[in-house]
């Protein structure tokens, strides 16, 4: 049963942390993919949402854009930025799913530059978007993301989004809302959570094939390990049956 | 007001309410017809330096038709707000229109991957940007539309996104929780495109909204684009539905199809091959060139556009995509 | 953040958005049938000292029904928000539901005078109040919809209005301009008609819209009342116009003809015979009592206080009236 | 030709000072049939809103409510309060007109109590309403009321909404939107502006059959008089046909 690729793994991986009754705000490609997997298979009540004002639509094929008509197809209400990030704001969104360039110990993310002169980057990236906000007010961020130790930075060389900043009590005293933060990080090899206090990141389960060592090797800074390190489940036949057949028939995403 | 902490961002334009109460006491209340050809409206409306904002979501119901001539017209040294700016950002550019940039989300095309030209633009050093967020703009113009210099919100703190901006952090009198004061954006200049707009300019818009009730509302000048011209007895048949007013508005230009090749809720939908073929061409910068002589320079105007582009059938197309008609597929 | 000048006024409601943040997240999200009746709806939702909002304005598409039905069930202590409350004070005064009252127009109804018992009520002593305006509430409200703690203004300064309310002076860090600083107000529970809904609590309405969106993602809790329930097919068919999503609600009340005695757009106007029989009638307190035991206390629901006062041919005039037919004159 | 009552000569002056493609914030009775008096006999072109959220409707009888449907009678929008009232603070809208139980030397209006007492007052009025707000945003502020000692009081015993506060440049410190505030008030006697410098109270016109004595007479504070008071030009025949037999035929206003 390893009839499965790393991206359809996470993506399963991903759905599963997704409870019935939840709401979450996620982007195009794999995040998608997961909640849309999570609704169809477990949890029917998983209310999506999307930044640019689309509102639990039934999907009905993968969004090339978070704004496109996909994202309001029957949906229940067609709204605006303000609508969707104050909803987030107000404390009504559990989940939300983001990406980057770099992340580090803490879950900050950089999605807006390389290189050190900021009027003049090396390379410039989109820049938050509306991630910065996501990562502030959803309750639990989550990230999926391929692990190579370029990626996972001691480091990142601009913070776009925050993860829990400097970790220990530095994002309570930022002024940012209290309780939400970076949740579990999800890659090729492994799942990774957020130690209680000192808010670094921590190995939780590895992958099939994959061992503590690998994810360490493909990872910029030290990480902490769980007492319990599980081995994480492989997609089962009916995910990948929802995945392939319904969700993305053209492998768009999982695909890549 | 002391702030705890400041961005080292600049402020491309001015926060100051009575300014802008200034200017406004000025603009036209008239209800008088304001339709006009996106050529004359940019002539009239878009000038060199001024600070622009373009409605939509970067390749979802956007103004391209005011883009395009914004490029065409040759306008120069403009400020422009990155509010989910993609397709647009992208055509922007192509002319070199901007020099400095209110960026929340920029260089992008969402799924379809970076724009090359783009990127060479912004990493050439011509362009100064600020740091914010899409929903940091989406207050600064909230906080515009509203008539003040700024409201706060509870994002951007603890990041280089804010040490980049040009927000300040302030506390609530009452809670003493901190916010990002992010300061009002009045544009000089913006252009939205709605499905119906009568003569004067009252619109109506259907599907996602942005932050488009508020760019109207915060902007001096403001172009409209329509799908259709509908007349002002439709308007006053139900007046619920009216979501820019026509005071708000200097020009109506009726341009079906205007946010082709992006995306027109109920509509069409985008036309993901032109996108690819334009980010594709974009590599090369020698073929980059004779695809915008074609696609922008030589064009009269919008339709033009379109027709060396599939024209009607295309059109057509896409609009059986826009409602997953069976035959889309094909 | 230091204030330059306070009111005396008191803030009934907490202003703190990580608190309303903690109730938000225990609020369900499941997409579920909400239908009860309103006696149900205010026994589950409406609870003695809770602070109340009641939607529309004053006489206009107010949620009646639910007003009747907190003064049948007896509630007390109550908080209000006066945010032009005309009619609907009248019926809360009557019940003396109330306690505490964020004042920004109430006692009068508009060209129709004052209420003789709410003036009484307000003048007895029984009743503490913070003054502010309309704007000010809706600020209050958008504020708390937008999940901070304030939001800045520009009206009050220099006016007694400002010295009794619960606000504070504050300067904007970019400008220097003076703001009134308007705490987030989020009630624990709030009614609001609409002319349709889903079973989930989905809504749709026409005509003005007062501050009513922004009261429904404020509130804790929230009761909406529909003129007419709708499949969630057709909330499905067009997105566009949604006004209040049905994770803000939690019960959902068929109640047509739910403003009356007030008038519903395009529905039907208001019954200003009956009002005016109500105004008069409040100038003698004993004969008062008589009619509140008719039209509030002895009615087992809305529809049998709307048959003692008329029924349904009475509705079909006021319909008439509404649209200006010409027998709306007989 | 003075076949005409006070009411009917004051909504006649200060419909004259609505010219076209101007903009105001009206309210119910007199306001709202001046506004519409100056729509129809000279300012076509006059936009005309209510703070509930009507805007531009073709007025087809009188409004009992700010908020009723005849405010957004075949209208150009029907929005909310918070559209109106920052239409007002962007600098949008020229007029509003407003009253009070007291108005004082500097323009300052009382609409909330008589009595010393706040929290058990002699009299309780409804308060600000939108009031405050639009004394607040819009350029120019008129008022039409009756003329007695009573109501034009030394001192209001509330000021509920700005005037000129207490004259000089006290209103432009006090953080109030720059260069609006109390521009004309009509009474059944009188016309009266503003002195410039000290922003008192000045007689500019009187109407006919009074004198600069009885306007004095019947205010509770002395006033100002211009260089030249004219006399105030009488309604015409076609304002009184449009005001009596369009707008107003059932004398619910101008029977008072």
């Amino acid at each position: 049963m390893a009839d499965y690729n790393t991206m359809e793994l996470m993506i399963c991986t991903a759905a599963r942390e997704l409870e019935d009754g939840a709401s979450i705000v996620v982007g195009t490609g794999a995040p998608n993919a997961a909640a849309m997997l999570a609704q169809k298979a477990h949890s029917p009540n998983l209310v999506i949402l999307f930044e640019a004002g689309g509102a639990a639509p039934l999907i009905p094929e993968m969004p090339i854009s978070v704004g496109d008509s996909r994202t309001t197809w029957k949906a229940l209400m067609a709204s605006g930025m303000c609508e969707i990030m104050e909803t987030c704001c107000r404390g009504m969104i559990d989940y939300t799913f983001l990406g980057g360039a770099q992340i580090d110990m803490y879950g900050n993310l950089n999605s807006t530059r390389i290189g050190p002169d900021h009027q003049k980057p090396k390379v410039r990236f989109p820049g938050s978007g509306g991630a910065n906000d996501l990562a502030s007010f959803c309750w639990r961020m989550l990230v999926m993301t391929p692990q190579d130790s370029k990626r996972f930075a001691e480091k990142c060389q601009f913070v776009t989004s925050p993860g829990w900043l400097t970790g220990g009590d530095s994002r309570a005293k930022s002024g940012l809302p209290r309780g939400a933060g970076p949740y579990k990080i999800i890659t090729n090899m492994a799942v990774m959570d957020f130690e209680p206090e000192s808010k670094r990141m921590r190995i939780i389960a590895v992958n099939p094939g994959y061992s503590e060592k690998d994810v360490q090797a493909n990872c910029g800074f030290e990480l902490l390990k769980a007492k319990q390190i599980v081995e994480n489940k492989p997609p089962t036949a009916r995910e990948l049956s929802i995945l392939r057949d319904e969700i993305d028939p053209y492998r768009y995403v999982i695909g890549r | 007001m002391e702030s705890i902490e400041q961005g080292i961002g600049k402020i491309f334009t001015d926060p100051d309410p009575d300014n802008a109460r200034a200017f406004f006491r000025t603009k036209s209340r008239k209800l008088e017809s304001k339709v006009m050809s996106v050529k004359e409206a940019v002539e009239k409306f878009v000038h060199d330096g001024d600070y622009l904002t373009l409605g939509g979501f970067g390749a979802n119901r956007v103004p391209i038709a005011v883009a395009h001539e914004i490029v065409r017209q040759g306008r120069k040294k403009m400020g422009f707000a990155g509010h989910t700016s993609t397709h647009d950002f992208q055509i922007l550019c192509a002319g070199e229109v901007f020099n400095r940039v209110d960026v929340a989300y920029i260089v992008g095309l969402e799924a379809r991957g970076l724009s090359p030209n783009a990127r060479r633009y912004m990493e050439s050093g011509k362009v100064e940007v600020s740091e914010w967020t899409n929903y940091s703009l989406s207050v600064r113009f909230k906080a515009a539309a509203a008539g003040v210099s700024f409201y706060p919100a509870r994002n951007m703190m603890g990041t280089d996104t804010f040490k980049y901006s040009g927000a300040k952090i302030i506390e609530c009198p009452f809670t003493g929780t901190r916010y990002v004061a992010q300061p009002a954006l009045y544009p000089d200049v913006s252009a939205i495109h709605v499905h119906e707009a009568d003569i004067y300019g009252n619109c109506r818009a259907r599907g996602i909204t942005v932050s488009d009730f508020d760019v109207a509302r915060a902007s001096k000048r403001l172009i409209i684009t329509c799908e259709r011209l509908i007349a002002n007895d439709e308007i006053r048949r139900d007046p619920s539905y009216t979501v820019i007013p026509y005071w708000c508005v200097d020009a109506v230009c009726e341009v079906p199809y205007g946010s082709y090749p992006g995306n027109m809720y109920a509509e069409y939908f985008s036309d993901e091959e032109h996108i690819r073929e334009w980010m594709k061409t974009e590599e090369d910068p020698v073929e980059f060139k004779k695809f915008l002589e074609k696609n922008i320079y030589s064009c009269k105007d919008h339709f033009e556009y379109i027709e060396k582009n599939g024209g009607i059938n295309k059109l057509l197309k896409l609009r059986d995509k826009e409602f997953m008609f069976v035959k889309a597929r094909d």
